[in-house]
């Protein structure tokens, strides 16, 4: 029964994502690519990797999603060229399959059942002072590439925000909006506690910063689209203050063994546990903080345009 | 002071002080004091013709030059070279009193005296080399002195061939020099007989002195470039700076050392067409200087001849070398005494004392170039026939020289007859110095008669009876033919063929001439021709440029499309991939 | 502090440091902080270097778990190199940008610059394969977000076509790495130099791997994007792209080349890379020659040098490994200089047309200076470091036996003289009358120069270079 | 055909249909979908290779880099999503005419 | 004991004055001439020294660490005296000529530091003590001479230096080519007395490809024949830049080299056993004719003294690719009295322009009265490239003569000697015309004492006479002559 589901899952993800490149509409795109991006969580629930399944769905699918959704409000669609489109599709076919094929081979050549660094990391996990192995190998023994991934995610806020400077807070009449108003008032602080717990559970089970920041972001995307808050802009102090916060102390603890003669990232033994916690917490706010700032916020009116899509 | 220093002390005035006057003339604030000098510039050469010097030796000079041997030719080529340039110098201050290019004349006079000392003083082949090429090059001052068209022509003529000579020797040299770099004269003749190119290295000597001496063929330059020298330019042209050839042959021919019959034969061959070939044109010209210049070459047949005999007849060359000398000073100061004649007589003018001694003078010349008895021609010729007796030559020899006196005779009357008439009446004011220095000339040259410097033996038989008629039948009769054509031409007009001086030379240039001027094609084309045709190229290679890179433009629009993008990609790994399984 | 651990630490972390304190500060204080964090990261940079020449090649894991589960860092004498280039070139750029781009701008530049400084200087040192994925992408975004700094379409145009084109290549690496990953369970570049054998999962790693990273360097086929990016840029991030950031690429496609595909690498695939880098030059050099703005005139020079880097892998011996680092760091300097001077003649004279040119040599003399010294190191003519390392790549390509690349080589420094020549020949005319000239900060013009200078001394000094790029030599 | 097997295809063919689909539209937003369609390709097979172990929990290794791997297919989305959005403003406010669609290939001043 | 400062310090007395003298304003013309000036003598000095060294035969060498397997040498023998002495000479007298020739134009710093940097380069390539610091400052003399042929600023300048950079550029690829080659044989080529390749003699085709190419590269500096194009162009420089570089350190570089490639590089014999001698001595005997057919066709006077150049130069080729110690001579003393003689032409050429701004041949009628002293300069340069004593060229065909004759090849002599009669063919006419023509109309007299500036007089005049005292005092030990000799008999006995 299981393989049945894998094999059609399986089936179903590149099929769906040819439909997602092949519709003319954008807007049709999108919405697939938003079904597609939910059944690939599913997938990653099937290969037992819950963190990814969660990180997936909150951030891969929801705010991603939300952000094409408020893209294609502005851009317009094109007239597309159908027929040059059409004298292509059959070469790209040939492409796509080659291509597989090719990679194929190369998958099938693969041992079929090598444990991968699976036992090294149980191994080691307990002088990593965190009994999670993804949070152990994602903080402790490959933090190096997390420290460089905050950076990534500091560097595409920055590009992003830079790009969009000002969009003030929206004009108060929608915020009276009875239903919005309800929605928010409830649902702030479920959201606020399963971030909380997301973050402390990390330790032992599946969560950690990331999840929960993306949680944060989604609270925070409705907060600005029912214009209860403005979108965070760099110039306030306390908005870089959150934003940075996490990095500096992230840096601050890499770099704290150097003076004593360890080495960079080197946790020391009895406090790993904690400081993996306490620096988890500031990169939760960071991360919600860039995830919030990708979003552009509510558009300002078109000038003398059509009637607004 | 001891002898032999103030030897190569005189050795080195004779040189240097040509030289030195040379320097102040060409410098603005000497100018004055070296014009004034410049006639005394000669006397240090004959001084030390007259005495003895010593051969003075400076290594770091040239490729260490030699000066001076105290051996018979120099001290006798110095004796006429000094005397000749003293009194043509004397003349000259007479007669360019108030010529334009004073400075410019006595520049390029001493500069010539020069070269011409120098030749004579040279020890070794580089040096000579250096002094001859000043003298060749500083005479083309003197011929292009009056500034006029013909001078120039005569000037270019001159120099051209003058240089064709002076490559030939250059050869020459070489060839003779070889990995020695240079030699001295002592074994110069050694070493031309046994070289393995001696052949070659003689006949370049011999055509390459040919053009200074003005042998047959080689001759065009003489009859064009003496007549446009002023008075005492052609004078020493064509008494010193003929003779100077001559040397050359003495220095480097192999006379005595080695035996060349076949060249031998040739020159005399040579000799012989020259003499009559240079009264033949002689007679035709009209000009009195043209004449006098065919009557050289008639003249310096009769060396070519000696030389040619030396070449033959090993054994007898001493004496025919004795001949040559002996010859050479008679004609340098004979040619002399009648080039500055030309000069003087239309400032005496044919009346009075002045005019009438003049008169005298010239035809004592001509008498003596003719060769008549009691004169130093007679000398000369008694001196050459005993010479070729001795070189045993073939006996048709003297009865031809004979016929050569005769036509020399002739040229000679030619030569009367073209500058008398002309002569004004009346002389001019201030003839006085050149007269006198011309008079001193004369006096000299009979000196020399009884007491000559070389040749001495021959004077007694002089007075031979037996001698005295072989020397007066061809001047008798030379006189008697000139009476007859005189008298005779009053009443017929009988038109004697005109040729244009330079004779040979004309046909030559018209085959010359469009080879020289397809050489300098362009000289003159102005600079826009030649920008057109390199504008075209360019612009034929800009176009080329231009299409090939548009291409390569398209081509790359092309691969900027997207999907040849993703095909390039696609394609770079699958070809990759294949590459890589092996 | 003078710990291995540190000494390796130090160039990565300040830089990052200085970007998070620069975006902390806000506008009064960026150009201090970002002023104290480059001479920090610049000493750091060097003392590391100091330390490689002295004791040779240093390894370093990082927070002390063992080679197969924590990341490795390595710094042998190609990385010192590399560090000091960075160090060098990035911030002699980055005074220029000062005033090239309004002080709005300064407040994103320099962040931005620091944390590509910092990428790099990760790059260089990691000696983990996912690791080199991360810093490449870290450069990536960084170099985006530069490109679109001044917010203007082409700008923004220029950005989207780079990250729509290095993202495909970023990913193709991601794949080959995850492929190697599945076959040795190990992303150390060590290990898996050990443990790799021919098969088809190598192939197509190795494929995908070298693809990706031609797509990003860029190799001929896959240069399109280069032209249009660098025109775009605004002109000190194009000197920062063509000098540093492209070379990052290159730098993994060859450390990986040598060290882990070497069993591999046999001599078909060296020659495909060889052809196509030959292609590459001839094509930008054609290119160059036919250009009427002066920036793509130097963009498709760019094109032209990258193709000279290739010409190391048909060689593939120690000597061609000496050359094309040699033209990576001298190419760096001469670049930069060049981008850097024509910013100042756009900036001066606002015209970016080849006739722009025209008078420069009684204007601005230092800049025309360093633009005939920057194309006198591009050409490969002495005293310059492009010489030099034309003449390593002419010694090997003679040396083996494949003369061919000697005749690449030739003509490809033809063809660079006859474009930089075409460039620099109109500073000699005399000053149009109508240009008007706006004086330029005196900084602005030494900036140029001092790059220019670099490459130059490269020219005069070979000796310590190639030394310290003997060290850790794989062969 | 055990279970990772199977992912381990559907992520390679995402990949392909990703990269192919990226080369093959112009518009600038179905090329943010496809490079995304990649990214997920490749992580797929990331994690599915994590699944080969034979007994117990999967391998932790490619799932942190499959996390880290995300994070950056989102930022890198996100920037290109706001590069697009500011574009199509500027060319909204410059042309007023219809705007054609932000032809990433074409030429730039 | 070597000593090792004194070739570099001769190298840094012209390079860095040039860089000083870079940094000046334009107004500092008197610290600009002060420099130029000291920096000559200073060089003058140090050559002397260095001359007076090496002819009691020490050792002057300077080794300094360039590439792993190859150092940058400064050797100071005596060959490269002979080329450092007449380039500090030349350039001492080119530099006050160019400060009077340049009198109130604009950009005279510029001009007068790549000036410099010219004549470090030249500097550099006589002290080359290997094949790669050879090709270091021969590339470097390319870059600097560049700024100097256009530096008139005019677009025809510019064409010119187009023209100037294909040939020079291509040159130089040609001989990086032949360097690599030789290094990938023979590693580290150093100048050696008897010529470094004897242990590689057998790869006998890749030493004459070798050889060809690097012909083919210091052909186009030596502009023979085929690659003599840029020479007649580069004449649109200011007199002083075609006076001491297209007549003596541009051309005589690739002169220079040529001997250095067939003496110290392959060594006399195996360049005679590879049979390449031959081909190099036919195509100097091409040359020559070619130049000196090419000079008659010529209306400007700078153009036609260019061809000269052209054909004058290939003398040294044929005297160095000639198998003797005569013809050795020959050639390399007429690297020396062609530069002085045709400097001095050259200034002539750069007097008439400046004062009565005559260019073309047609023009110069007469001009000997109103420049007497300028105008004998002339007649002495020109009765020299002739190589009618006393001046200095004909001791060198003399030698070249005697050299040919030597090595058995008569028909060298007929191309020396109607190469010297079409000499005379283009330069009697021009002596001619400007003695003893009367001008077209009267010339306007010197406002000055002197027929021109001083400046410009004295060096004329000193050239002059020194190609004079070379021709006639050079049986003298320290004679270019005799230096010469000690150098042949020293190091290129064959």
């Amino acid at each position: 029964m299981d393989g049945l589901l894998d094999g059609c899952l399986a089936l179903c993800l590149p099929l769906l994502a040819y439909l997602v490149l092949r519709t003319e509409s954008l807007s049709q795109a999108v919405v697939l690519f938003v079904a597609f991006g939910l059944l690939s969580a599913l997938g990653w629930a099937r290969l037992e990797a819950p963190d990814i399944a969660l990180v997936e769905a909150a951030v891969g699918t929801g705010l991603t999603g939300a952000l094409l959704m408020h893209t294609l409000s502005w851009t317009e669609e094109t007239p597309p060229d159908v027929r040059a489109r059409a004298r292509r599709r059959p070469w790209a076919l040939l492409a796509m399959a080659a291509l597989t094929l090719l990679l194929g081979w190369a998958v099938l050549a693969l041992p079929a059942d090598s444990p991968g660094l699976g036992l090294e990391v149980d191994a080691r996990r307990e002088d990593s002072g965190v009994k999670h192995p993804v949070t152990a190998v994602l903080l402790n023994f490959r933090g190096y590439d997390t420290l460089l991934e905050i950076a990534v995610l500091l560097v595409a806020a920055l590009g992003a925000r830079a790009v969009n400077p000002r969009s003030e807070r929206a004009s108060s009449e929608a915020a009276k909006d009875p239903l919005t108003g309800e929605l928010f008032r409830m649902m702030t602080p479920a959201l606020l506690l399963v971030a909380g717990y997301l973050v402390w559970v990390g330790d032992h089970g599946p969560g950690g910063a990331f999840q929960a920041g993306a949680i944060l972001a989604g609270g925070g995307v409705v907060a600005i689209l029912t214009s209860r808050m403005g979108t965070p802009r760099m110039s306030s102090l306390r908005v870089r203050w959150a934003l940075l916060t996490g990095p500096l102390l992230f840096i601050g603890v890499a770099v704290a063994p150097l003076f004593s003669g360890g080495r960079l990232l080197e946790f020391p033994e009895k406090y790993a546990g904690t400081l993996i916690f306490i620096v988890e917490m500031a990169l939760t706010v960071t991360i919600a903080m860039v995830l919030l700032m990708f979003f552009p916020g509510t558009r300002p009116p078109r000038t003398g345009r059509g009637s607004a899509r | 002071m001891r002898a032999d220093e103030w030897a190569s002390l005189a050795v080195i005035g004779t040189l240097l002080v040509p030289c030195v006057l040379t320097g102040m003339v060409m410098l603005p604030l000497t100018r004055r004091v070296g014009m004034a000098l410049a006639p005394w510039a000669a006397l240090p050469a004959l001084g030390l013709g007259l005495g003895t010097g010593a051969t003075v030796h400076w290594k770091s000079v040239l490729l260490g030059m030699q000066l001076y041997a105290p051996d018979e030719v120099t001290r006798t080529y110095l004796l006429f070279t000094g005397v000749l340039w003293l009194f043509s110098g004397l003349f000259a201050r007479g007669y360019l009193r108030e010529d334009a290019h004073l400075a410019s004349f006595w520049g390029f006079f001493l500069a010539t005296l020069t070269g011409n000392v120098g030749a004579v003083l040279a020890r070794d082949v580089a040096s000579f080399y250096l002094f001859f090429a000043m003298m060749t090059f500083c005479a083309y001052g003197l011929v292009v002195h009056e500034r006029t068209e013909a001078a120039a022509r005569a000037g270019r003529v001159y120099i051209v061939m003058a240089l064709l000579g002076e490559v030939l020797l250059l050869a020459a040299f070489f060839l003779l020099v070889g990995t020695r770099v240079n030699l001295s004269f002592d074994d110069v003749p050694r070493v031309v007989a046994e070289s393995s190119h001696r052949d070659v290295i003689c006949v370049l000597i011999l055509v390459g002195f040919g053009v200074k001496v003005g042998a047959i063929l080689l001759h065009m330059w003489l009859p064009l470039a003496h007549p446009v020298a002023p008075a005492p330019g052609s004078a020493v042209l064509s008494g010193t700076i003929i003779k100077v050839g001559v040397l050359g042959w003495l220095r480097f021919l192999p006379l005595g050392h080695a035996s060349l019959p076949t060249l031998g034969t040739v020159c005399v061959a040579a000799g012989l067409t020259a003499a009559f070939y240079g009264v033949a044109v002689g007679l035709t010209q009209r000009e009195a200087k043209t004449v006098l210049a065919y009557s050289s070459i008639s003249q310096m047949g009769f060396l070519t001849l000696a030389v040619g005999l030396a070449l033959g007849a090993p054994e007898a060359a001493p004496v025919l070398i004795g001949a040559v000398l002996v010859y050479a000073v008679h004609h340098a100061l004979a040619k002399g005494l009648l080039f500055l004649g030309t000069g003087l007589l239309p400032a005496t003018g044919r009346r009075g004392w002045r005019g009438v001694l003049v008169l005298v003078g010239l035809t004592w010349c001509a008498l003596e170039i003719a060769g008549a008895p009691l004169t130093s021609g007679a000398l000369a010729k008694l001196s050459l026939k005993s010479a070729e007796a001795a070189a045993h030559a073939s006996e048709a020899l003297p009865t031809l020289l004979s016929l050569a006196a005769v036509g020399s005779t002739l040229i000679m009357a030619r030569f009367l007859e073209c500058t008398v008439p002309k002569a004004p009446e009346q002389g001019k004011a201030g003839a006085g110095g050149m007269l006198l220095s011309w008079g001193l000339l004369l006096a000299v040259d009979t000196v020399l008669l009884f007491w000559p410097p070389v040749g001495r033996d021959e004077l007694p038989h002089l007075l031979a009876p037996k001698y005295m008629v072989s020397a007066a039948w061809p001047v008798l009769v030379g006189g008697l033919v000139a009476a007859v054509v005189w008298r005779s031409r009053r009443w017929r007009t009988w038109r004697v063929p005109v040729l244009p001086a330079g004779d040979v030379l004309w046909p030559l240039m018209r085959v010359l001439w469009p080879g020289w001027r397809l050489l300098t094609t362009g000289a003159d084309r102005e600079e826009e021709e030649q920008a057109e045709t390199a504008a075209r190229l360019q612009g034929g290679f800009a176009r080329f440029r231009k299409a090939s890179l548009d291409e390569v433009e398209n081509a790359e629009a092309r691969l900027s499309r997207l999907s040849h993008v993703g095909l390039a990609l696609l394609l770079f790994l699958g070809v990759f991939i294949l590459l890589l399984v092996r | 502090m003078t710990s291995v651990a540190a000494l390796m630490a130090w160039p990565v972390i300040l830089p990052l440091l200085g970007a998070v304190l620069a975006l902390l500060v806000g506008r009064p204080g960026v150009r201090l902080v970002a002023g104290v964090a480059s001479v920090a990261t610049l000493m750091a940079s060097s003392r590391l270097a100091w330390e490689v020449a002295h004791q040779g090649v240093l390894r370093q894991s990082i927070g002390g778990w063992g080679a197969p589960l924590g990341i490795e860092w390595r710094a042998d004498g190609l990385a010192a190199l590399m560090l000091l280039t960075i160090a060098l070139v990035g911030p002699l750029i980055s005074v220029h940008a000062l005033d090239h781009l309004g002080d709005r701008e300064d407040r994103e530049f320099l962040p931005l610059w620091l944390f590509v400084w910092c990428a790099l200087n990760a790059l260089v040192l990691s000696d983990d394969a996912f690791n080199l994925y991360v810093t490449l992408e870290l450069t990536t975004l960084a170099a985006v977000a530069l490109i679109a700094v001044r917010r203007d379409l082409p700008g923004l145009d220029a950005g989207l076509r780079y990250l729509l084109f290095a993202l495909p290549g970023s990913l193709c690496y991601l794949l080959g790495i995850a492929l190697l990953y599945g076959a040795h369970a190990t992303l150390d570049v060590g290990t898996l130099a050990q443990r790799v054998q021919p098969g088809p999962v190598t192939w197509v790693a190795a494929g995908l791997v070298t693809v990706g990273l031609c797509l990003k360097t860029p190799l001929f086929p896959l240069h399109v994007w280069l032209p249009p990016t660098y025109t775009g840029a605004p002109t000190p991030v194009t000197a920062l792209l063509s000098a540093l950031i492209s070379k990052g690429s290159f730098y993994v496609l060859l450390r990986l080349w040598l060290e882990v595909f070497a069993p591999v690498l046999d001599a078909r695939v060296g020659q495909l890379l060889g052809v196509l880098g030959a292609v590459a030059v001839l094509w930008g050099s054609f290119l160059a020659l036919s250009q009427t703005q002066l920036k793509r005139v130097v963009a498709y020079s760019s094109v032209a040098q990258i193709g000279y880097l290739f010409l190391v892998f048909p060689m593939a011996t120690s000597g061609a490994r000496a050359g094309a680092i040699y033209l990576v760091v001298s190419h760096a300097a001469a670049k930069a200089s060049m981008f850097v001077a024509v910013g100042n003649i756009h900036q001066a004279v606002g015209i970016t047309a080849l006739g722009g040119v025209q008078g420069l040599a009684y204007r601005m003399p230092f800049t025309f200076l360093a633009m005939a010294l920057g194309g006198i190191s591009l050409i490969g003519i002495p005293p310059s470091g492009g010489f030099i390392a034309k003449w390593l790549l002419l010694n090997e390509s003679i040396g083996t036996r494949q003369w061919w690349w000697a005749l690449v080589l030739l003509a490809g420094s033809l063809l660079a003289a006859a474009y930089v020549f075409r460039i620099l020949r109109g500073s000699f005319l005399p000053l149009p009358a109508e240009v008007k000239v706006r004086s330029i900060p005196l900084r602005n013009e030494l900036a140029p120069l001092a790059l220019a200078l670099i490459a130059l001394v490269l020219g005069l000094v070979p000796w310590f270079p190639l030394e310290l790029l003997a060290i850790g030599a794989s062969r | 055909m055990n279970p990772w097997l199977v992912y381990a295809l559907s992520g390679v063919a995402l990949f392909s249909v990703g990269l192919v689909g990226l080369f093959s539209h112009q518009h600038v937003v179905k090329r943010i979908l496809a490079s995304n369609i990649t990214g997920s390709g490749v992580l797929l097979v990331l994690v599915a290779l994590a699944r080969r172990v034979p007994s117990g929990p999967p391998d932790p290794v490619p799932h942190a880099l499959v996390l880290t791997g995300i994070v950056v297919s989102v930022s890198s989305t996100a920037l290109g999503v706001a590069l697009a959005r500011r574009m199509a403003r500027l060319q909204a406010e410059a042309t007023h005419s219809p705007e054609h669609e932000p032809r990433s290939d074409g030429e730039g001043p | 004991m070597t000593n090792t400062w004194l070739p570099l310090s001769v190298l840094l007395s012209s390079l860095l004055p040039g860089l000083i003298i870079f940094l000046l304003a334009e107004e500092q013309r008197r610290t600009r001439t002060l420099l130029n000036l000291l920096a000559a003598v200073t060089k003058l000095v140090l050559t002397g020294v260095m001359a007076w060294g090496v002819f009691q035969g020490r050792q002057y060498e300077t080794r300094l660490p360039f590439l792993p397997k190859a150092d940058l040498v400064l050797r100071a023998d005596s060959f490269s005296l002979l080329f450092i002495t007449l380039s500090a000479v030349l350039w001492f007298v080119t530099t006050i000529y160019a400060v009077g020739y340049l009198e109130g134009t604009d950009h005279r710093s510029r001009f007068f530091g790549f000036f410099s940097l010219c004549v470090a380069s030249t500097m550099g390539i006589a002290l080359a003590g290997n094949l790669l610091t050879f090709f270091l400052f021969y590339e470097m003399l390319t870059l600097s001479t560049y700024p100097l042929v256009i530096h008139r600023g005019t677009p025809e300048a510019l064409r010119a230096g187009n023209v100037y950079l294909r040939y020079t550029l291509s040159g130089a690829t040609l001989l990086l080519a032949g360097v690599v080659l030789l290094y990938s044989l023979a590693g580290a080529v150093e100048f050696t007395e008897r010529g470094a390749l004897g242990a590689v003699a057998a790869h006998r085709t890749e030493l004459i490809a070798a050889f060809v190419l690097l012909m083919g590269g210091l052909g186009v500096k030596t502009a023979l024949v085929p690659l003599h194009g840029w020479l007649p162009v580069a004449m649109v420089a200011p007199a002083p830049v075609s006076a001491l570089l297209h007549a003596v350190a541009v051309v005589k570089a690739g002169a220079f080299g040529i001997t250095r490639v067939i003496y110290d590089v392959y060594g006399v014999y195996l360049v005679h056993d590879l049979g390449v001698m031959q081909p190099l001595a036919i195509v100097a005997a091409v040359t020559i004719l070619f130049g000196s057919v090419r000079a008659l066709q010529q209306g400007d006077l700078k153009k036609r003294l260019a061809y000269s150049t052209v054909s004058q130069v290939a003398y040294i080729v044929l005297g160095v690719s000639i198998f003797g110690t005569a013809s050795t001579i020959g050639g390399l003393v007429h690297l020396v009295h062609q530069g002085v003689m045709k400097i001095t032409l050259f200034f002539c050429a750069g007097n008439y322009a400046e004062e009565l701004h005559v260019h073309r041949v047609s023009e110069l009628r007469g001009v000997g009265r109103r420049m007497p002293l300028t105008t004998a300069a002339f007649t002495v340069g020109a009765l020299g490239m002739i190589g009618i004593p006393p001046v200095a060229g004909f001791i060198s065909k003399w030698y070249l003569g005697i050299g040919a004759l030597e090595a058995h090849q008569p028909w060298l002599v007929v191309v020396l000697l109607t190469s010297s009669l079409l000499n005379a063919g283009y330069f009697l006419p021009i002596v001619y015309s400007a003695w003893f023509q009367a001008p077209r109309e009267a010339w306007k007299p010197s406002p000055g004492r002197w027929e021109i500036g001083l400046l410009l007089l004295l060096p004329t005049v000193a050239t002059a006479v020194l190609s004079l005292a070379a021709g006639l005092f050079a049986g003298a030990e320290l004679s270019p002559l005799g230096w010469t000799r000690l150098l042949t008999e020293r190091e290129f006995r064959p």
